[in-house]
Order: structure tokens, then C-alpha cells, then sequence
């Protein structure tokens, strides 16, 4: 048996990607007579800090945290992604009434409109990085974004 | 009062304010670059929002970005400590266009104080001790003779077009003046083309004591007697106490008194900052920082008044809890700027820390974003936290300030602890003999390589 | 003054004291048992003994060991503590005979105190209030009837011979009174073959207050207001508070000066505290603890004054620091005692910390010797850390104290946090209405489940 | 296949490349007969705490910490080592001009007095738990000892 045939160094760092990809912590797989198996244990966390309880002594207003404001979910880091540039609300059409600028499958070239982000009154315009086909759109019309924030993944 | 408070800031900072905001049972957004995704204030606040990368113009100094972070979680005002948009008289114009509370003082305080010529024009207006000098330019020998005799010697001659040191003299007597206005004429006019010079007291030995003033924005203002900030590293401050060594009762309410009233005549609003240069017992204004400063908790730990709660009460138009009487200066208080730098070469020393381990016991205080396993970004300042240590006498706060050093622990990051571990040590400083000039002194003279 | 102090304790307490001789400028050694090698105080010592294996009898509470831990170091002087060999009068004997220092009170004054009949005794000659009773047996119902009636209804009809509760019924009214007497009787005669019974004062709904005095051991005394202990479980103080919230100004000067008079008879040296139950505005003295307690902190926080480096110093012979009228209550302060204890079971969680941070900012004070990676013994008592918090008034005071608890992280073990986050949310505890029994009640009504 | 071919250092060091570049906490390969697995994991360390600097501000002793009260090092605490039951000072001879109890080299039965230890002006024997030869004495006449310290080993 030759060095190579036993590790296949590329195919250890292809499964080491895929861990990290797929956010698993372990992989095995095994063909006739090869198996490999690669495992990331999962890094000791930070200070874990207790969430705030509910207020009693003073008047404190419910807090209105919109759901966006959760970190994006790992699976939204995916290639394709577009992040927001800025803060502010995106909106997913040009008027209420207006069509959507994209869908789900719509085709895209580079430049085109995606969706408009405003901040301060003013509508800024987020336009595909890529061409490509919208495979997924994370934001409803009106939500709130973050910086850095998943917005859509054209694929 | 607000519902919910934006912090426009990061670091300890953030934490401070974010601790006020709880304490009076108001909401908190944090926001934050990506840099800072993972900092203390970010955990702890309500809810939180990335408002941009790393570089702080991108982020930290983004107005619209912060605008819109306020209009997204429905934040009602924002406090900017310090630094960043703290003094941005712009911003908090921009923010009361979009009838959101900045707390802080009026822009148009922000704006005169942050010009130095403006500055001292309203402070001598409003009776605050300024350098005496000859005011305009002085042409001949004669003239300048009167003046240097009414200012008293030394008195420094200045280019009007001035700065960075050059056309720059020293004149100890009279008999020195005439030569020092001829070089710094000479000087002057080959650096910028321009020979007017000026003449104003030079102060050999000075020490930086600065007055906490705060206003209710109409007309009522107290102050929190004086911190002493002479304790330099390139103009950056090190350590602070209160009361200054050098100050007694009558002095520190003389002063105290002096400033309070600029500020009711002002109509200021917030916490602002009096500076001075000291030396052989008068006071000469420096500038106004009109924002809360780094070294505020020494004030609070010497008043017991939450300076920051002061702040968010006057800036939604309620009143300073306290009256000029309520305010009783009780022991004395240190406080030590831990830096993630070498301690003698003050290379910044950014990375993760392995170990964190805060002191505790009677009269100390941390005031710190930092926590074990933290990794602290390159991309912003040095300072980690703060050690405030409270005694009923000097001494008392000296010696445990001592043992408290001694017990604080944060490895995997250079810092600032064995600097202050040798201060705490030193004779001059346990005798409050410093001015503004004696830690580079000691520092130059290897006093860290003992 | 002494040159050397070993700390014959362990725990928040030895770091405590460290922490006092340290800011004296005195050296200290530390002694452990095998379990303890590793702990804070040992790291932080001068100098540490191990002086036996984890069992206390064989270590902490082993006074051959101490006093050898002496002779090996050299120290000239034993801080005990609380709990172990603190109120032990013999080994203050011991000590004495070795010619080493005991930062105590005098032999006979541990003694006197230790003795319940004794210690009330002394109490009443000395005019501390204490629960009226019959003094003697009561034989028939006649003067039985005549002794409740001078102490007033509810009283308690206690054996004599009694212990566990058995024996005790409680009188509300005359009516009441016969039955009462007679079947404490039959129970008393059945429990212990004797059927001798007293009368005493019932408190229904006492507080447990608790007033702090210190002594120069020459007829000095002062004292330093009083601490609201009255939120215990299962006897054990759980929270603490000063001043009381049943309490005004007067009340505590008055009851304030009737302990420290008293000391001042005895001739009292060093720490004790005073404890008393109250009710409808009389205290009735329960026992005096000659020692440093858990929860001194709370007069620390409120008077400014270290009470460990008092009583240091006055055994050493030296002066009180401050006479009475020096000392000055400022605002409120709170602590918590944080128990490696599962918050709804109460049962101990001994283990390692896996995250440790603590809060800081004004007003926050920590004691604890736990740190990330420390691993609590199973050999000792549960107590990993006081959180003591002080405001200007005490609701100034709760608020902080909210926001410090939201704040503080222990992970890896059980700790009773979340109890108190839930207390300090709680109308009657904000509110200051509760007695001895509140907690327990709290508790069984599912205080901790909702 | 000979050992020699199934240990292949090379291969082993391919592999934990492997590990640190892909940031996995383990890797297993498998082929024919021939099985490898690496592993690496991350310690956690305790607190360390600063060393108490030297004293200036108020008069403070010279330590007298008698250096015998310095950790146990590892090596004392091998087989037959004898612990001291208690804190004290120990002395290897009756009396200050009398020969020691016994010397490295001398042999021991169950019961036999190695040394004193003084506590409280009280003379404490100890005796031999075991028969044996004394191999090493690590205390010296009149040291201060702590509980637990290895005072003599008898092999």
C-alpha cells in the first residue's frame, strides 16, 4: 500500500471544510476498504451571561427586539450570500403595491435591483454583487437588518 | 424619562452607561462593529445591532448608521461617552432633528467649547482663571517689558501663527526677553512666514487639576470638587485622584464655586469637565470637555453620585438630585487606566486574555468590558479597564490600592499593572509630589527597569 | 502593632483578612488543609502551612497545629475568623500562654457569651433587653396566669428540661393559658421525666436584627448601627441588610447606644455583634457572636470603616479609629450570600467553576475567593462568595443590586443567584416587609418555581 | 506488512498537519488493515496569580518563609516515602550532640524511631510504618515542616 493511497490529504481537508460548512462536529465515511473520520470539537464558549429577568422595581418598557435582530442562523453563511451594508429596514419592493424585485428563482445579473434599504428617510438601493438565480431570501418587506445581516443568496 | 437609551459607544464604557440604564429601569440597544460582536455590553444590553466594520468611521463614528440603528429598535435617545460622537456638536443636532433625546450637553456648548479660541473667550466671560498674556501681538521691546512685568516671569513668547513648539521661547527675566522675542520672531517667520509673537505666563512645573461641574440645562449647576490628572504619558492621563494633593477645602471650594457658577450662567446641561493648569496656588483654564470623562468614578467614589444617572435625569429634562449642599467630599479615590500595553515600552498588546481575575474587598471598584477568554480587537484604543480604589484618607487608599493591584490578574496581553504596581511605590507619588511633567521624568529616568 | 498575622481560616474570610493585613502593611501566612492548596489566600499569603488533611477536626480546628504553624513562621499574632476556632475561649488561652496574639475578644468575655444562661444574664445586668419570662418555674396556674399577664399574651410555655421544640405551646390568651400549661407538661414529663415548665415572651413575627459594636478592651466602645438579618432559612442568614428597613433614625441610636454602653461596662475588646429579635418596636436580645461575622460588610459599606483592620489594631493594644460621633450611616447597603447550593433544593454543589465573573461599577463590592478553574472542596461549608451592594438610599440600592446580580456568572456548579434574582424582584422584599419566617414561607409556597 | 511499514512517523506527521491546518480536534484514516488516529485537544489552565511584590509604603517584615515550606517536589513523592503527620520542627537526633535516629543507608524495622517533631514544646516520635532501607532523608536537623511533607523514604 502506497503513503497516498492511505491519506489523501485533500479528501481529509475536503471533509474538514464540510464540518465547518455544515456545522457538524463529526464525519466518517467509509468506501471498501477506506474510512476516514474527522471530528472539530467545538471550542469552549465565552462568558455565558445571564439574561436580563424581567423587570419589577422600576417601569421598564417590554422589550421590542425584533426577531431580526437574533444572529443570523450559521446555515445563512452559506457561498451566495449577500450581507446588508448597512443598518437600517429593508424593504423587498419599490411601493406597497409594487411587485417584489426578486423571488425566489428569479434570474439576476450583476448591478440588478435586490431590495432597498432604508436609513435616515433616505432608500438606498442594494443591487446583485453576482448573476445568478435567487435560491433564498431571508428578510420580509418592512424588517429590520443589521450590518453584516443575510439577506438573500443568489446561487 | 426615555424608555430605551442607544449606547453610541463601546468598551468600558458601553458597560458603564449600560449599568445607569438598568439601574433606572431604562431598556439598552448596544450597538456594535463586527469587531465587537462578542463584547460585554453587547451580552448584557437588551438588544443590540451591528452597525458596521471594524473601523470606527465606519461604524463607532457612523451617523446614519446609528440614526437608523435608533429607528429600528425605537430608542428614544442615545448617550455617546466618551470619545467617538461624544463632542460632535453635529450629532446631537442631527439626532434632535429626528426627536431623539442626545445626553449630553446643548450643541452649541459642544461647539463653543471645542473651539480653543471661543473657549477661553467664554471663560474669562464667565470669571474662570485664564493664562494671562498680552492678549493681541506684541510689536516692541517696550511693550512687551509691561507686559511680561504684569504677567510675572517666566512668561513664554509664542509665534501667533504658532504650534508644534516651534517659534517658541522661554524669557526668565527681563533681561532674557528681548533676546527670546527675537528668536521667536526669527523662528516664527522662517516656519510660517509670519513674525507676530504673543507673550503669556509660562508655567514651569504645573499640575493638571480639573473641576465635574453639572447643570440641569436651566440655569441650576453644581459641582463635584476637583480630580488631579498630572500623572501624564504623552498628554494621555494615567492616574487620577480626587481630592488633589494639593488642593485644601477652601481652595477646592473656591474653585469649585468659581466653576459652578460659570455653568448656571451658561445654562449648561449634563456633566462637563473644567480644566487647568495649577501651580503656586492659582488655576488657569485649559479647556471644557463637555461630555463625561474616563476618570468621572473617581468623582463618584468620593460623592457616592452616579454621574452617568445625573447625566440621563437632566438630559429628559428632569433635575440633578443633589443641591451644592447635599455634595460632601468623603475620602479620597484612585483610579489606575489599565492599558493592553507594555508597561514600559506602551507597545499596544491587542489578543486574547487567557486569565481574568478582578479584586475585590472594601472600597474597590472595576469598571471594566473585560472578562476571561475576551480577545481584545486592534482596531480601537488600549484601555481595558479601570481600578478605582476608595479610603477614607490618602494613605488608607494608597495601601489599598496597593493590595488590590496585587491581586488583579489578566495574562495573555502586556498591560499596564506592573506600572501602576511601581507608582503605588514610589515616595513622590505617596507624597503627592507630582506635577505634569514627573511621570515622563520617571519613565525616561528607567524607573520602570529598576 | 503586629509584624506577622496567621489566618487560621479559610475561604472568603482568610482572603478577607489577608486583605486587612495586607493594607497594614503586615505580613501573613496562611495555613490549609491538603483539600485547600490550591486556594486564593494561600496563593495571595506571604508565606502558607499546610497543616493537616481536609477533615476540620484535623486541620482548621486542630489548635496544636496552629500553634506550631506559629512557631515554624515566626507570627506573632492569629486572626480566626468566623466559625472554626473563632469563639473558642480555650485556644484565645492557649494562644496567650504561647505569647502569640489573639485578634479576638478577651477569654472570659468568649466564655460569658458562649453560655446561653450565662450570656443573658450578663445581657440583662448590663441593660440589654432581653425576653421576659418567668424567670423560675411557674407550679401552678394561678401565678402563671399573673406572670402573663405582666409579659402580655402570646406567651410560650417552654420545659424546662426542653430542647427540639418538644415540650413548647404557645398561650394567646388566658383562656388558653391552662391547656397550654398542661399539656406542655404531660409532653415535658413523657420527653424528659420532668414536667417543670416557664413562661416567656412569644414573638410571632420577630426580625432578626443585629446591632455591630467594637471595643478597645479599656472601656472603650462604639457602635456601628445595625443589620436586618431577618431573611434566613433553616437559621441560616441568607440576605442582610443596614440599616434595617423596620428602623428609623432614633431607634437605632437608641438601641445603637445601649449596646455600645454596655461594651463599654465590659470592657469589651474588639468585633461583636449584638443580636436581638424585634418586635412591634421592642428588641429582645438573643446572644452575642464575639467574633467577625459573615455579614459584616454591610456596616463596612454604610460606615466607610474596615472592621477587620480595627480589630487588628485594637488587639494589638492600639486606639479605636473613630469615637462615636465620627461614625455617620450613608445610604444602604445589601449583601447576598452566594452558596454553591442548587437555588430551588438547597442542595450543595460542590465542584469546579468553570466561568467566574464578577460585576464591578459603582457601588459593588465582591468577597469571594473563588476564581474560573477553582475547584470547591466537598469538605466545607457552601459559602463561595458575598455580593454586597450600597446606594445612597435603598432604592437606589435594589436597583443596583439587580443589575450586579444580572451581572455576576458562576458557571459549572448550582449557586443560589437565581434566588436572589428573584428576591430582589420580590414586592415584599423591595417593600423591606418580612420577618424570621418570610423566607421559609416564600419557599414552601413555591417562591423559587414559578 | 512488517511493523516497521504500519508505523510510518512520516504518515503520523502528515496527519497532525493535518489537524492543526484544518483546525479538526481528531482524524481517523482507515485502509486495509492499516488503521491511524490523531487526536489533539486543548487544556484549560488554572488562575495564576500575581507574586505579591515587594513592600514600600509601610514597614513590612523581611519574609521569613523557611524554604522547606516551599511545595514538595514531585520527586518525594515516590514509594516509601514517610509524610509528617504534622506541622512542626523536626529534629533527626534525640538531643543536639547524640548520633541521628538513623542515616541514609540504615535499616529499619516496623516501629523504629526515625525522627522528632516538635510541636508546642511537645516531642512527637516517628516511627518506621514499614521495614526497610532509609534511602533518602529530605529534612535537616531543626526544619520547620509542614503536614504531608515527605520527610524520609525507606525503600
Amino acid at each position: 500500500m502506497s503513503k497516498n493511497d492511505a491519506i489523501d490529504p485533500e479528501l481529509v481537508r475536503e471533509l474538514a471544510n464540510l464540518v465547518t460548512e455544515t456545522g457538524l462536529s463529526e464525519i466518517e465515511v467509509e468506501k471498501g476498504d477506506l474510512r476516514i473520520r474527522v471530528v472539530r470539537r467545538l471550542e469552549p464558549v465565552g462568558v455565558q451571561v445571564a439574561a436580563a429577568p424581567v423587570a419589577a422595581l422600576a417601569p421598564t418598557p417590554v422589550p421590542a427586539a425584533p426577531s431580526a435582530l437574533a444572529p443570523a442562523e450559521p446555515a445563512r453563511n452559506q457561498a451566495g450570500t449577500v450581507p446588508s451594508p448597512m443598518v437600517g429596514t429593508a424593504y423587498l419592493r419599490p411601493s406597497p403595491d409594487a411587485k417584489a424585485f426578486v423571488d425566489v428563482g428569479s434570474r439576476v445579473e450583476v448591478g440588478d435591483k435586490l431590495l432597498l434599504i432604508e436609513a435616515m428617510k433616505t432608500f438606498n438601493e442594494i443591487v446583485a454583487p453576482r448573476a445568478g438565480t435567487v435560491s433564498a431570501i431571508f428578510v420580509e418587506d418592512g424588517q429590520p437588518v443589521e450590518f453584516g445581516e443575510a439577506l438573500l443568496v443568489i446561487s | 424619562m426615555f424608555d430605551k437609551i442607544l449606547i453610541a459607544n463601546r468598551g468600558e464604557i458601553a458597560l458603564r452607561i449600560l449599568r445607569a440604564a438598568k439601574e433606572l429601569g431604562i431598556a439598552t440597544v448596544a450597538v456594535h462593529s463586527t469587531a465587537d460582536a462578542d463584547a460585554m455590553h453587547v451580552r448584557l444590553a437588551d438588544e443590540s445591532v451591528c452597525i458596521g466594520p471594524p473601523a470606527a468611521r465606519d461604524s463607532y463614528l457612523n451617523i446614519p448608521s446609528i440614526i437608523a440603528a435608533c429607528e429600528i429598535t425605537g430608542a428614544d435617545a442615545v448617550h455617546p461617552g466618551y470619545g467617538f460622537l461624544s463632542e460632535n456638536a453635529r450629532f446631537a443636532e442631527v439626532l434632535a432633528h429626528h426627536q431623539i433625546g442626545f445626553i449630553g450637553p446643548k450643541a452649541q456648548h459642544i461647539r463653543t467649547m471645542g473651539d480653543k479660541i471661543e473657549a477661553k473667550r467664554t471663560a474669562l466671560k464667565l470669571g474662570i482663571p485664564c493664562v494671562p498674556g498680552s492678549e493681541g501681538g506684541v510689536e516692541d521691546a517696550d511693550t512687551a517689558k509691561r507686559v511680561a512685568a504684569e504677567i510675572g516671569y517666566p512668561v513664554l513668547v509664542k509665534a501667533a501663527a504658532g504650534g508644534g513648539g516651534r517659534g517658541m521661547k522661554v524669557a526668565r527675566s527681563e533681561a532674557e526677553l528681548e533676546q527670546a522675542i527675537g528668536m521667536a520672531k526669527s523662528e516664527a517667520k522662517a516656519a510660517f512666514g509670519d513674525d507676530a509673537v504673543y507673550l503669556e505666563k509660562y508655567l514651569e512645573k504645573p499640575r493638571h487639576i480639573e473641576v465635574q461641574v453639572l447643570g440641569d440645562g436651566r440655569g441650576g449647576a453644581v459641582h463635584l470638587a476637583e480630580r488631579d490628572c498630572s500623572l501624564q504619558r504623552r498628554h494621555q492621563k494615567v492616574w487620577e485622584e480626587g481630592g488633589s494633593p494639593a488642593l485644601n477645602e477652601s481652595m477646592r471650594a473656591e474653585i469649585g464655586g468659581i466653576c459652578a457658577n460659570a455653568m448656571k450662567e451658561l445654562g449648561y446641561l449634563g456633566a462637563g469637565t473644567v480644566e487647568f493648569l495649577y501651580e503656586d496656588g492659582r488655576f488657569y483654564f485649559i479647556e471644557m470637555n463637555t461630555r463625561i470623562q474616563v476618570e468621572h468614578p473617581v468623582t463618584e467614589m468620593i460623592t457616592g453620585i452616579d454621574l452617568v444617572i445625573e447625566q440621563i435625569q437632566v438630559a429628559s429634562g428632569g433635575p440633578l438630585s443633589v443641591s451644592q449642599s447635599d455634595i460632601k467630599v468623603e475620602g479620597h479615590a484612585i483610579e489606575c487606566r489599565i492599558n493592553a500595553e507594555h508597561p514600559e515600552t506602551f507597545r499596544p498588546s491587542p489578543g486574547e486574555i487567557t486569565h481574568y481575575h478582578t479584586p475585590g474587598g472594601l472600597g474597590v471598584r472595576v469598571d471594566s468590558a473585560a472578562f476571561q477568554g475576551y480577545r481584545i480587537p486592534p482596531n480601537y484604543d488600549s484601555l481595558i479597564g479601570k481600578l478605582i480604589v476608595h479610603g477614607r484618607t490618602r494613605n488608607e487608599c494608597l495601601m489599598r490600592l496597593r493590595r488590590a493591584l496585587d491581586e488583579f490578574v489578566i495574562d495573555g496581553i502586556d498591560t499596564t499593572l506592573p506600572l501602576f504596581r511601581t507608582l503605588v511605590r514610589n515616595p513622590d507619588v505617596q507624597n503627592g509630589l507630582y506635577d505634569i511633567h514627573w511621570l515622563e521624568h520617571f519613565l525616561e529616568d528607567g524607573g520602570m527597569k529598576a
